[in-house]
């Protein structure tokens, strides 16, 4: 396999119309990924990062602009975009085992019966859900639906990470598990795969990405762009304490905040006049 | 006896013959010969097929998926609309009557007495047939002066004259009969009017007559058998029919047996020529210019009479059949 | 011009001029013919214009609507050239279109009359059974007890054919009209019913939860919760509901009708007129299709929440 | 002790036996009476000596069974007392049970013969229809294309009463009984039709996004995706057409037919036996429950996934 | 209104039982909320966090033991239990503003329609959602939904607030609203709600808590319960910086990971092995 997968977003708008009126999601977004890059984006609730998702993936069409994977613009979606949906998005009639084995099976035809059932056991136990392996999701708790997605996502071995608030449902230590898992994924391979991981955690993205976008709303548009210096592998405790990192982390709140302000103030004034 | 051996002698096998019939003791003749073994003498292996209604059999037919078949007046309304469907015999004849409930059976003293009334008919029966004959006939205008309303089965127009949203019905045997098990009265046979009028005749595809009609003079030959009989052992004839046609056999017999109907094979041309007419007059067909008589062939019954005839020279049934049909064939 | 026609729209176009010719040119066989073809023509005309103004007046629908009348001139063609002009089949039971068209002419007036007495009976049962159907499903599907009770009791009577019931409901309702709309609603009652009770089973369980938590009324829970949730599938009862209520004309209408679309195919299929019982059928699918585009309406507005 | 009798479970011994000794001591009216009635008592026998097996072997549904036996014997009882006791309504149409239990001890026979030679129908027609209208309805839910053309096409079809198919299915098709299958095959057809597509409609279009970002091949989005995904809605549509297809078995035994349970109703009906109309209706609902039985287990197994 | 509304967990035990294998989700709980009490549940995923939730609402029936609200044994679910689903569980076919005004109305039968409407209005906009009213569930971005959620339960005024990690799927400023907003509601009657609260954030819990419960897993229990000493008004700057807040921090880590520790071992030697 070729890895050339880059991922490019020309000028993206994206309109929703609902019941004749029309709501602008995304406004002339640009972005660049590059080749084994990790990019995170952060932004407020309804500012469209899940939006951004369903456009790389094929999922959705754009109202205006262009995306391209690689070379090949994006018609329709495919295996080469592996996808954790922000709910999870697993089919209720099949297992947890189930649901990762048919993943497998029909994003790698080339694999054997046997392989496909292997690769399934080992990334649900890696999710630590073996136990779990004959549980439909109607029967599996929030964390556990979402590392079962997870676990699929893996298995199936895509070029493309697009991961939505992946761990936003797991307690601390399973999150640090999850983002060790991420990481060992991604860099595994010969070449390291293209990852779009959408997060609330601040914390979480400068800890694992080589850039964070950060969005605003009304219309969703991607203010500004920020490198992440750190050298790799990055120490979880070691990081959180360097000056630059608590530096960065307040200019991103910072970038975050500032056109928020006035939303603050307004709602302050609101829950008083309560 | 003696005859079977020969026949069997003769030909090695059987003529399979598929005939159609409904489900009334108007199809007595059938069952006859079916049960007495009329048919497998005459060398015919005969598969039965059961209709519930007329059209599907003639329908049945023209699809050559039977041979034969006894229908109502519905192979002259399919001839009249240019199906190749010809009348080579019968089966009964008249056979229909109006039902009242008894405490009005006095009100119908003359036709005049049934202007304004409701009857209720099943569409396309004999009975139906005739009746609104009857009743144009006496200047009765069966649209304006009576309110006639069609439904689908004769025991439906019992249950609408026993709960009176009609004031009469037309039906025929045996649930003339069974009227009156029930307590309602007959006051009107079709025979009153058009005596000797026929009903279910037997038809065949015209194409047909030509290459099969050794196995439908077999089979008219086995009928006529069948009829003599009913007439000599009316008993074991109805034992017979009772294995087609689930009426009580006391009902059964006396619909076989009372004097308002009558069976027989003769095709009687001159009463489909006359039901015809009929059927153009009260509307139920148009004038196409279609001639019945070129859908009646009644030399196939001719020819078997005559057969039978030159066996039993001097039996009187078999010689009075030939009377009629001498009377009514011409 | 904003009028733009694809292949498949001229293919269209060319077809239906076609059979226009073939049927004003070629003299039909004697077997299928008619004195006066211009019903058929006059038809094709409409077509033809129908095509035309729908293209002009939903220029973002060309491709549904050329699909469809492609599919519509294919058919009026192989209709008109094998079985009109080449008789394939027996004209007898298969008539070409030029008769069938014919009889709109000549029968105008009685199959009017006859839709309108029809779809009383139709109206009347068909509301009656949703009506009844979609609370009683509700209601069934919502108390466990019930269910267990009431489940297979309707199991147990909802085979019985329409003609059984023919007798008894002469007899027991009081007018013929009456007995004919109870054979609608009791053909249409079924379906909707099952459609009901099985939607109910199909909610999520995690929104009944949550209804629960309001401590919502019993006549709440159904009206605003169950009745909502299950609608897609109550709306997929009614659909084959409304097709039943069509199918059962024909039975409800043997008794004692003088008019009615049901009556129109009975009346001549018992005369053998096959070309108006395929012309009774074919105004029996378009009122269809004009009913049902009202249902899409109301469904698509009802479910207007749903997949979006 | 495990055998506990609640109130209602003491109502129906009470009823039952109630009803058995109605039935020896009071002479039937003579309308309603019959040589010998042990062909009912029998069957009042079979029912309690049913209810007390049950009762004892599944305690745990000992409300479930108690309410559906009360309903039963309170069914029967007024039955016994009110027509054939007391002859509130016409003997003729409403016959009594003995009279209808005794055409079980006469005609089982030709009952057994006729439910085995209904059976070759219903299974071939309604199997065949489940064989088509699945895939078909599957791919027009899935195909927006084929969709807009399919859908207003079958709905103009289906409203085709069978009666209209008879004749055509007769000259069409090889044999009567492929006719017969036919109809039951076209009846069941439209309600499995409608459920499938109605279920395809309702998917939760993440789930099908999620299938489609796997890339699946349209074979393995029908089977494995849409399938499972519309399967409620399918399972409604498919026992709306398990009612439909018993239903239409009247007509389709009306070609040619000599045995069969809808043969031996509209004929039993022809002569106005209703004591055998019931009786075969009373089959027919059996033999519904029985189907539906191992239909719901079907169902309970393949959508085993829904609702813990 | 009466606020008698302490809960009690006497001896609880839940056994799910699924194609016939049985599954203990949760063992012996005993839990004492005093009327007016804040408690936060931490624990890892599939602890049985939802569980007991939805035992105390009166949705699920324990297997074994019993529940009291006030002096009432719970029966069946009812309004004086608010709930924040974890899946948000708002009716699809309602509006966001509907969602919120049948609540309202259903769970205060003797407010005015008038008053209803005002109250959705109002709950609408208090979490920032006035301009998505006429929005289908289909239509709003996770993070949206879980406010709509939200701000149906406090529109209802329920006596208990029951929340499932009510805010897993906001931004930080929006969680910042919506903890002040519920801090706000908590404390603005005569008297105080009841409060059980799920979370994953450790430091969202030592905010807002008067106690913190700890779980831990297989079967689910509650493995101790932690007193939060801060007085409150609290201030989220100051507060995070105290010495003793660390020092609670880490105990709270302690006791969560301290059984963990053998499951990430073999986690860790698992991934290695890949
Ligand atoms: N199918 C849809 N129809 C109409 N509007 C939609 C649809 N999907 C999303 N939107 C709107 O688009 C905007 C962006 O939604 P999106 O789900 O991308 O937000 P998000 O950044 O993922 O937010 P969150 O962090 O809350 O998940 C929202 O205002 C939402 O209401
Ligand atoms: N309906 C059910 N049937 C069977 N098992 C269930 C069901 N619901 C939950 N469980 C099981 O019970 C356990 C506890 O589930 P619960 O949802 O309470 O976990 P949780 O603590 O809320 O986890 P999370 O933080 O991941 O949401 C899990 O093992 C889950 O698989
Ligand atoms: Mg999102
Ligand atoms: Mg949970």
């Amino acid at each position: 396999m070729i890895f050339t997968t880059s991922i490019k977003l020309e000028d993206i708008s994206m309109v929703y119309g609902v019941n004749g009126k029309s709501h602008t999601a995304l406004s002339n977004v640009n972005l660049d990924i590059k080749n084994g890059e990790f990019i995170s984006l952060i932004g407020p609730s309804g500012c469209g990062k899940s939006t951004i998702i369903d456009l790389i993936s094929g999922i959705k069409v754009p109202t205006k602009g262009r995306i391209f994977i690689g070379d090949e613009p994006v018609i329709k979606p495919g295996p080469e975009c592996g996808i954790v949906f922000q709910d999870y998005s697993l089919f209720p009639w099949m297992t947890a085992y189930e649901n990762i084995f048919f993943a497998v099976e029909h994003a790698n035809k080339n694999l054997s019966k046997e392989e496909v059932k292997k690769t399934a056991h080992t990334y649900l136990d890696l999710v630590g859900l073996c136990k779990f392996k004959d549980a439909y999701p109607g029967t599996l708790s929030g964390g556990m639906k979402q590392r079962v997605s997870i676990a699929r996502m893996f298995a199936m071995h895509p070029k493309v990470f697009l991961m939505d608030e992946p761990f936003g449902a797991l307690d601390s230590l399973n999150r640090i598990f999850m983002q060790d898992l991420l990481l060992h994924m991604w860099s595994e391979g010969e070449s390291r795969n293209t990852v779009l991981f959408v997060t609330h955690d601040v914390d979480e993205a400068l800890l694992l990405s080589d850039r964070i976008g950060i969005m605003s709303s009304t219309p969703g548009k991607i203010e500004e762009i920020i490198d992440i210096p750190f050298s790799r592998p990055r120490c979880r405790k070691s990081l959180s304490g360097t000056e630059d990192y608590i530096k960065l982390k307040q200019y991103l709140f910072s970038v975050l905040y500032c056109e928020m302000q006035e939303i603050i103030e307004s709602q302050q004034a609101q829950k008083e006049a309560l | 006896n003696s005859d079977l051996t020969k026949d069997k002698e003769n030909q090695t096998t059987a003529d399979k013959l598929r005939i159609g019939y409904l489900p009334t003791n108007g199809h007595a003749l059938i069952f006859v010969a079916q049960e007495e073994g009329y048919f497998a003498e005459e060398n015919l292996d005969v598969e039965l097929f059961a209709f519930q209604n007329s059209a599907e059999g003639i329908n049945a037919i023209i699809a050559n998926k039977i041979d034969i078949g006894g229908f109502g007046p519905s192979p002259l309304v399919y001839a009249s609309k240019g199906a190749e469907v010809t009348v080579v015999g019968g089966l009964m004849g008249e056979g229909a009557g109006v039902i009242v409930k008894p405490e009005n059976a006095d009100k119908y003293k003359s036709l005049e007495d049934y202007k304004g009334k409701t009857i209720a008919t099943v569409r396309m029966s004999s009975g139906d047939i005739f009746f609104r004959g009857v009743f144009s006939n006496a200047g009765i205008d069966i649209k304006e002066d009576l309110t006639i309303q069609e439904i689908e089965s004769p025991a439906a127009v019992l249950e609408a004259v026993k709960s009176g949203k009609v004031d009469a019905g037309i039906v025929w045997t045996p649930y003339m009969e069974m009227a009156e098990s029930q307590g309602l009265k007959v006051i009107a046979y079709s025979e009153e009017y058009y005596p000797k009028h026929p009903c279910c005749r037997i038809a065949v595809l015209t194409d047909n007559i030509n290459t099969d009609r050794d196995s439908y003079v077999k089979m008219l030959k086995s009928l006529i058998r069948s009829y003599k009989f009913i007439h000599t052992n009316p008993d074991e004839a109805v034992d017979d029919v009772s294995n087609y046609v689930k009426v009580d056999k006391s009902i059964l017999k006396e619909a076989m047996t009372n004097e308002h109907s009558y069976l027989s094979p003769d095709p009687n041309r001159q009463g489909v020529l006359t039901t015809y007419e009929l059927l153009k007059s009260i509307g139920y067909i148009e004038d196409n210019g279609v001639d019945m008589n070129d859908h009646i062939d009644v030399t196939l019954y001719g020819q078997a009479l005559d057969e039978i005839l030159t066996e039993y020279p001097d039996d009187e049934y078999y010689l009075s059949m030939k009377a009629d049909f001498n009377n009514l064939d011409k | 011009m904003k009028f733009k026609l694809n292949k498949t729209g001229i293919l269209t176009f060319v077809i239906l001029i076609a059979v226009f010719i073939l049927t004003v040119a070629v003299p039909d066989a004697p077997s299928q013919s008619v004195d006066d073809n211009s019903a058929f023509l006059a038809v094709l005309i409409l077509i033809l214009a129908a095509f035309i103004i729908e293209i002009y007046r939903k220029p973002k629908e060309t491709e549904r609507i050329t699909d469809i009348f492609l599919i519509l001139s294919v058919v009026i063609f192989l209709w008109e050239v094998l079985i009109g002009k080449l008789i394939l089949l027996d004209p007898f039971l298969f008539p070409g279109p030029a008769r069938v068209f014919a009889v709109f002419q000549d029968d105008y007036e009685l199959i009017i009359n006859g839709l309108f007495s029809s779809l009383t009976f139709l109206v009347g049962g068909y509301l009656l059974a949703l009506a009844l159907a979609i609370p009683a499903g509700l209601y069934i599907g919502w108390r466990k007890r019930l269910f267990n009770v009431a489940y297979p009791i309707s199991k147990a009577i909802s085979p019985i054919p329409p003609t059984a019931y023919l007798p008894y409901s002469i007899v027991l309702l009081p007018t013929f009209s009456a007995a004919s709309t109870f054979l609608i609603f009791i053909g249409a009652f079924w379906p909707i019913l099952v459609g009901t009770i099985f939607g109910v089973f199909g909610i999520d369980k995690r929104l009944i939860n949550t209804a629960r938590t309001l401590g919502l009324s019993e006549r709440v829970m159904m009206k605003d919760i169950l009745l909502p949730a299950a609608l897609p599938s109550i709306f997929s009862g009614a659909m084959i509901a409304l097709i039943i209520s069509f199918i059962t004309l024909t039975v409800a209408e043997m008794i004692a009708a003088t008019s009615g679309l049901g009556w129109y195919i009975i009346y001549n299929h018992q005369f053998a007129n096959y070309d108006m019982v395929v012309a009774g059928i074919i105004v029996v699918g378009a009122v269809v299709m004009v009913i049902t585009y009202f249902f899409d309406r109301i469904q698509a507005y009802c479910l207007r929440w749903q997949n979006i």
